[in-house]
């Protein structure tokens, strides 16, 4: 069975979407064993993957039994690996973090909407798994459309919010194609390690230089990259905490994966950092975006509009560290998929308990939550503690390597903007402590405190989130085993 | 904004242009496009697969995997559809309107008050314009035809244009003709909203399911070939075979969905009487 | 270089041309028009303008459609391949038509959404409505 | 010398964090209380039975975990280390019973979350004193920074919250601002982190950057409140007095300049910084912040206030002693750690009991106080000599030992710093003892009858005032270790 691994990840989670679609029509309490089930299936085989390509190497399998580039392989290698085990696991503990909002949130709609999850993970999946150029753009638009379903689903100006995410996202994915057509035409392949093989000689071709940055450009889109952001704030904080709490920790970090994909399989870092002249002028793209998300969010008064904002620097901190051009820098980013995804999941998680509880997630709705949630607090401690990024919680590390990238690429300006936004989500987040701890608080010593009770959300919501945190540090403090085991083989030699 | 757009529009264009001038000229018969992988294809599909239509062995086996990706993409739109506009649990409006067919009087019942279903009463909405004789009896004439044809279309997809997909959305199309030129309510009769839902996924699943089988039967995800055990034929022919099946799948996926989104947005998913 | 060789060099390569003025058209759309549904049809020209590229590439001079002449009983004889199309744009193609349609359809879907909740489509009048609130 | 591996170290950072949930947990205060001393006391026990393997001069050592090649979080218990951790560990104890006596007496609110934090900061700094490396240090910084944060902003008005806002910016920007990107170019520069008696560098980097590094190390650490970043302090007084006793006058100021002498004597190394000559920058850095923060505590009417800038001069002491970099004055830098602990906690508990008792903040409303609450008054009095550094205290011996390194190092400048700033010290502290007890009938504002804080309060000062006087007769264990700590 071990060699089905790379089809298990994306088939379990495809049959069980079918299967939870019809369940809905019969019998609504099937949906969620079944899918709990799919999503433990795909967290169990994802791991037997990374343990397989740990030991053995790259795994390569041919759907249809077509070799490539005849057919479409799946391609697993340690970069893939790794995000696959991120991907399958945060979307195993948001759904059952999850559960008792969406009963609340849809009572009716609860099997459809439990299909479009898994559907969205099996393209999440499916994305991160694929070796074939095309078949990624396919499946990138089955992740879109689900998410748009999901994001809709929101709040009353949830729909507007998602069809402007609906034309970027389509604009995204249709340059992504386009590319990829450029690709094709020049090459006439379409599997990534083929094109690959094939590009080298034409690395002076004009038409593989438009199709590097017409894909690149796509992916930004799709990633929410600094200019070209306007749709995530809205489209995030309107959805329901469920779909949020899933898509903010999910789809940006694997857009990032798709960016790296491109620039270490596909174009070689020979073509992208030595042939190409962007290097400086992306990075200092991405300091733009790290310190205008920081501000943006300091102007929010509204916990997951900031928060969202939060997500648009961290994918500055990716994308630059990911066009540092160094091996530091690379590692940097590649960490931080996996580190960001847990912590975004980790905030995303508390704010799902606290609208579940207080119906609201703007600043005066958190006030005295410190006694009335303290274990959603506690994980919320440790969650904004990583975005801040202080030891020994995982933001600390990923971001150390960040900026060791910055100071041998001898680019401080990244240097200083991770250190700034640092400094801003240091404000940001104890403004929000002292909301939630010190207010209502009156004037004289605030002696005469209304105890509010303790009012903690269900234990199905708690649990997960509390796991959540503690893995943000075990994560931490194992930095360096993923770096030396994982990260280490996902980065080619060539790249120092 | 319109200078913006101009800008962009003009810069983006600009740049495309540059671009395709290293591209190979039209209809080139040595791009690297027609001279690397095609070849292959034209020349293989035959041996392999046993199917003339080289689009239809290319997209059913070679790249079954992203055609069944692509039918789930359509799953998908039909769902999103229904979650986005689906009115449910939605209680009756206190008036209701019922034409007898014959005499054309319009009765009104209060409180909800309903007239139990028969041939001489049709439910009809405020928005209820007279239907057009001619129309309603040419599609009734037409359709049984149409969806033969889209029948016909699948199942010869294999050596002529044609195959699950334009098959399904003409079937799609007869179901949905028939809701214009009557109306919802009598689309419905025909194609309820719970075998559409229920179908669908149907349709889909067969597609994942014939590739899950090949799966069981210990060779790579779809890989038609292994259906030779079950089939008792050659594998040429069992892929053959396998990609009639998949194409079967698509079919009543395509329809389905069609059908599915049709309904839902022509009546804002209120299933009333609808456009 | 001089007109001489500007013009031919231009025709042999009208269909990028072509792809590119309707990109461009349906990204103006997309970008320039108030109108929601103006900008999913700027949205689906956008697509369309992708298609017809793929498609384009698929052409070969002297060739036919990609149906093997001799239909099933042909298995024997062998099979040139300058004598058919490059298939392989025309599959894609099919699953690029049909996400543009799944698009289109979750687009109507949400453009409704938003008409039954404002009543208008014009983005500035949703947006000053929002803004009243 | 040799090293030994246990896991005692970690033991004595968990022991004050594990006992949180039980704080959380207990219903009951004097439960809660009971687990706080029952921490405090293990706490105590394991950091002792560690003293005599390090004055044979071994080292203990465990490692957590490798977090990246070459760093890992990792504690080692030197004689450096140990001095500070006996003290804090020690005066712990003592500020837990004060802390009961002066939060009962003023039946503060939410006395759970304060001595939990307190347990917190405690384990932050026992982690400080223990780290082998600079990130470890780090580390237990930070979280020394966030614990001590609720703290300050105990009292949750308007004021405590402004000021907790400053302590926070300070700490914190400072730590992130400076340290962390000084720690990644030390350990881009040199591939490790470890602190050791030559220091990481080779001394081949050139002199400019050293300077820079250096700088921002020094100033990084903005608990040592070297100036200018030394504004924190004062604004911290809004704290409950207990909580500026043992962090403001102990735990984290002392962590800091504790921080601060670790990167001058393990990161740079006395040896590099002599070569480099930079030692005199920090000299001249520290002994400007001593002559204008003891010039500011003169003008100060509130007392924990003057008290606060004259801990900002003693800071200075320390790590003008070390700056100094002749072995004499490190042992003076040293040992000023603990002989100004016990000194400055006894002002500070005797700043508190008399407001538990008086309610009285400012110097000028105390005149006479003396005969009011003569045991109190007589033990600011010993504090306040330990802090000038006259005999009979153990702040003497700092002094002297201080002295002399400036002779070593030959630096007038710095002899005639030290003294003038002596001189304010007892400018700025006797008027208050004078007042307190030689004053007129007319001028006392108090009826003449003894009425003391309540017992819980003043047992502790007498404690601490007796320590400094014991300081002076038995020093030898501190001036040994840093003896051992310099060698």
């Amino acid at each position: 069975m071990s060699q089905q691994y790379p089809a298990l990840l994306v088939i379990v989670p495809l049959l069980s979407a079918f299967a939870i679609s019809i369940a809905g029509w019969v019998n609504k309490r099937l949906c969620f064993p079944i899918i709990v089930t799919a999503l433990s299936v795909v967290v169990y085989a994802s791991i037997g993957l990374l343990l397989t390509v740990l030991e053995k190497g790259v795994v390569i399998y041919h759907l249809g039994g077509w070799p490539p580039p005849v057919g479409i392989a799946y391609y697993v290698d340690h970069l893939n690996g790794l995000v696959l085990v991120v991907v399958a696991s945060v979307a195993l503990l948001n759904v059952i973090a999850a559960k008792k909002s969406i009963e609340q949130e849809f009572p009716d709609k609860a099997g459809p909407f439990y299909t479009l999850y898994i559907l969205m993970v099996t393209g999440l999946l499916g994305i991160v798994v694929t070796g074939d150029a095309f078949n990624l753009y396919v499946l990138l638009e089955i992740a879109a459309l689900t998410g748009y379903g999901l994001l809709a689903m929101g709040e009353e100006r949830a729909p507007l919010s998602t069809l402007n995410y609906l034309y970027m996202g389509t604009i995204g994915a249709c340059f992504y194609l386009l590319g990829v057509g450029y690709l094709y035409i020049v090459t006439g392949s379409l599997n990534m390690v083929d094109i690959a093989r094939l590009l080298p000689p034409l690395y002076q071709s004009r038409a593989v230089l438009a199709a590097f940055i017409i894909c690149m450009v796509g992916v930004w889109l799709k990633m929410a990259f600094f200019p070209l952001h306007a749709w995530l704030p809205n489209a995030y904080t309107h959805a329901t905490s469920a779909a949020s709490s899933l898509i903010a920790p999910l789809v940006t970090k694997v857009m990032v994966y798709v960016m790296i994909r491109l620039i270490l399989t596909i174009f070689t870092p020979e073509f992208v950092f030595a042939t190409l002249a962007l290097k400086n002028v992306v990075v200092w793209l991405a300091v733009i975006a790290i310190v205008m998300g920081a501000i943006l969010a300091l102007a929010e008064r509204n916990l997951k509009r900031m928060l969202t904002f939060i997500i648009v620097a961290e994918v500055g901190y990716m994308v630059g560290g990911a066009w540092l051009g160094n091996r530091a820098g690379m590692t940097g980013a590649i960490l931080h998929i996996a580190n960001d995804a847990l912590m975004t999941l980790c905030v995303f998680l508390v704010v799902g308990n606290i609208v579940y509880k207080v119906k609201g997630y703007a600043f005066e709705n958190l006030q005295g939550l410190f006694r009335k949630m303290p274990f959603t607090m506690g994980a919320f401690v440790v969650g904004a503690m990583s975005i801040i990024g202080v030891p020994p919680t995982c933001g600390f590390f990923s971001k150390w390597y960040l900026i060791l990238g910055a100071l041998q690429a001898g680019h401080y300006g990244f240097m200083a903007a991770l250190i700034f936004s640092s400094l801003v989500s240091v404000v940001l987040f104890f403004r929000i402590f002292e909301i939630c701890y010190y207010e209502p608080f009156s004037d004289h010593h605030g002696h005469d405190h209304p105890p509010e009770p303790m009012d903690e959300a269900p234990l199905t919501m708690v649990v997960p989130l509390l796991i959540v945190a503690v893995i943000l540090i075990l994560v931490g403090l194992y930095t360096v085993d993923i770096v030396n085991h994982i990260i280490k083989f996902a980065i080619p030699e060539g790249l120092v | 904004m319109k200078i913006i757009g101009l800008i962009i529009t003009i810069v983006t264009g600009a740049f495309l242009v540059y671009a395709a001038a290293d591209f190979p000229a039209w209809a080139d018969p040595n791009s690297p496009a027609s001279t690397y992988l095609s070849p292959y294809f034209i020349e293989n599909s035959m041996k392999d697969t046993s199917v003339p239509n080289f689009v239809t062995s290319l997209l059913a086996d070679y790249r079954g995997f992203d055609t069944m990706f692509e039918t789930t993409v359509i799953f998908t739109a039909g769902l999103v559809c229904f979650i986005l506009l689906r009115i449910s649990g939605r209680k009756e409006p206190e008036t209701s309107h019922y034409r007898h067919v014959l005499t054309g009087v319009t009765v009104t019942l209060k409180e909800g008050r309903k007239i139990p279903a028969s041939e001489d009463f049709e439910r009809i909405d405020d928005l209820w314009t007279p239907p057009d004789l001619i129309i309603k009896t040419g599609c009734r004439l037409m359709i049984p035809f149409i969806q033969l044809f889209g029948l016909y279309v699948i199942a010869h997809g294999h050596s002529s244009p044609g195959g699950g997909f334009q098959g399904g959305v003409i079937l799609g199309a007869s179901i949905i003709l028939l809701a214009i030129s009557h109306d919802l309510r009598t689309a419905l009769e025909r194609m309820r909203e719970k075998v559409v839902a229920i179908l669908c996924p149907v349709g889909v699943a067969i597609y994942a399911g014939t590739g899950t089988l090949c799966l069981l039967l210990g060779v790579n995800f779809l890989d038609y070939s292994a259906l030779a055990s079950v089939l008792h034929v050659d594998p040429i022919a069992a892929r053959s075979h396998g990609i009639f099946m998949v194409e079967i799948g698509v079919g009543i996926a395509v329809m389905t969905t069609m059908i599915w989104i049709y309904n839902n947005i022509s009546s804002a998913g209120k299933y009333n009487q609808g456009l | 270089m001089n007109m001489a060789e500007l013009i031919p060099a231009l025709i042999a390569k009208y269909n990028y041309w072509i792809y590119i003025t309707l990109m461009m058209i349906g990204l103006y759309a997309m970008i320039a028009k108030n109108n929601l549904v103006k900008k999913i049809v700027g949205m689906n020209i956008f697509q369309t303008a992708i298609i017809l590229y793929y498609v384009s590439i698929g052409v070969k001079k002297g060739a036919t459609i990609p149906i093997s002449a001799g239909g099933h009983g042909a298995a024997h004889e062998a099979v040139h391949a300058a004598d058919y199309l490059n298939p392989l744009p025309h599959v894609l193609m099919l699953t690029a038509i049909v996400v543009g349609v799944a698009t289109l359809g979750v687009a109507l879907a949400l453009c409704l959404r938003i008409y039954n909740r404002y009543n208008t489509l014009e983005e500035d009048e949703i947006l000053a409505q929002i803004r009243k609130k | 010398m040799e090293t030994i591996t246990s896991i005692k170290p970690l033991l004595a950072v968990l022991v004050s964090l594990l006992v949180t949930p039980m704080l959380v947990s207990s219903r009951n205060p004097n439960v809660r209380e009971g687990w706080t001393f029952l921490a405090a006391f293990i706490k105590l026990a394991i950091v002792a039975s560690m003293v005599p393997a390090i004055l044979q001069g071994t080292e203990i050592v465990y490692t957590v975990a490798e977090v990246f090649p070459g760093v890992a979080i990792k504690f080692k218990v030197d004689a450096f280390g140990m001095l500070f951790a006996l003290v804090s560990s020690t005066l712990w104890i003592v500020t837990t019973i004060y802390s009961i006596g002066y939060m009962r007496g003023l039946n503060e609110h939410s006395q759970t979350r304060y001595f939990c934090f307190f347990a917190i900061a405690l384990s932050a700094t026992i982690g400080v004193a223990f780290s082998a490396n600079l990130l470890t240090l780090y580390l237990f910084y930070e979280m020394l920074s966030f614990a001590t944060y609720p703290l300050v902003a105990h009292h949750q008005d308007q004021e405590a919250r402004s000021s907790g806002r400053k302590y926070l910016l300070y700490i914190v920007g400072a730590s992130i601002g400076l340290v962390l990107p000084a720690m990644m170019i030390c350990y881009n520069l040199t591939g490790t982190l470890e602190f050791s008696k030559q220091g990481i560098f080779t001394g081949t980097e050139p002199h400019a950057t050293m300077l820079v590094l250096l700088l921002m190390l020094v100033l990084g650490f903005a608990k040592a409140g070297i100036m200018p970043f030394h504004s924190w302090l004062p604004a911290a007084m809004v704290a409950p007095t207990p909580v500026s006793a043992l962090l403001h006058a102990v735990a984290v100021v002392k962590v800091g300049a504790f921080s601060v002498l670790r990167v001058l004597t393990g990161v740079f190394g006395i040896d590099l910084l002599a070569s480099l000559n930079l030692g005199t920058v920090i000299c001249y850095i520290a002994a400007f912040t001593v002559i204008t923060a003891s010039l500011i505590a003169l003008s100060q009417d509130g007392l924990k206030r003057r008290l606060a800038f004259s801990t900002i001069g003693q800071l200075s002491y320390i790590v003008l002693g070390v700056a100094l970099l002749s072995p004499k004055g490190v042992i003076g830098g040293m040992t000023h750690i603990a002989m100004h602990a016990f000194g400055k906690i006894t002002l500070f508990f005797c700043a508190g009991a008399i407001f538990v008792a008086t309610g009285k903040k400012n110097i000028s409303e105390m005149v006479g106080i003396g005969r009011r609450m003569p045991v109190t008054m007589v033990a600011f009095f010993i504090g306040s000599l330990s802090v000038i550094g006259l005999p009979p205290t153990g702040g003497f011996f700092s002094k002297w030992y201080l002295v002399q390194g400036t002779l070593q190092a030959d630096q007038w400048p710095m002899l005639v710093v030290l003294l003038s700033s002596s001189l304010l010290n007892a400018a700025y502290f006797f008027p208050i003892v004078y007042k307190a007890f030689f004053c007129t009938q007319e001028e006392a504002m108090f009826e003449d009858r003894i009425e003391e804080a309540p017992l819980w309060c003043v047992v502790p000062l007498v404690i601490t005032a007796a320590g400094s006087i014991a300081l002076f007769f038995y020093p030898t264990l501190f001036l040994k270790l840093a003896e051992l700590a310099t060698r």
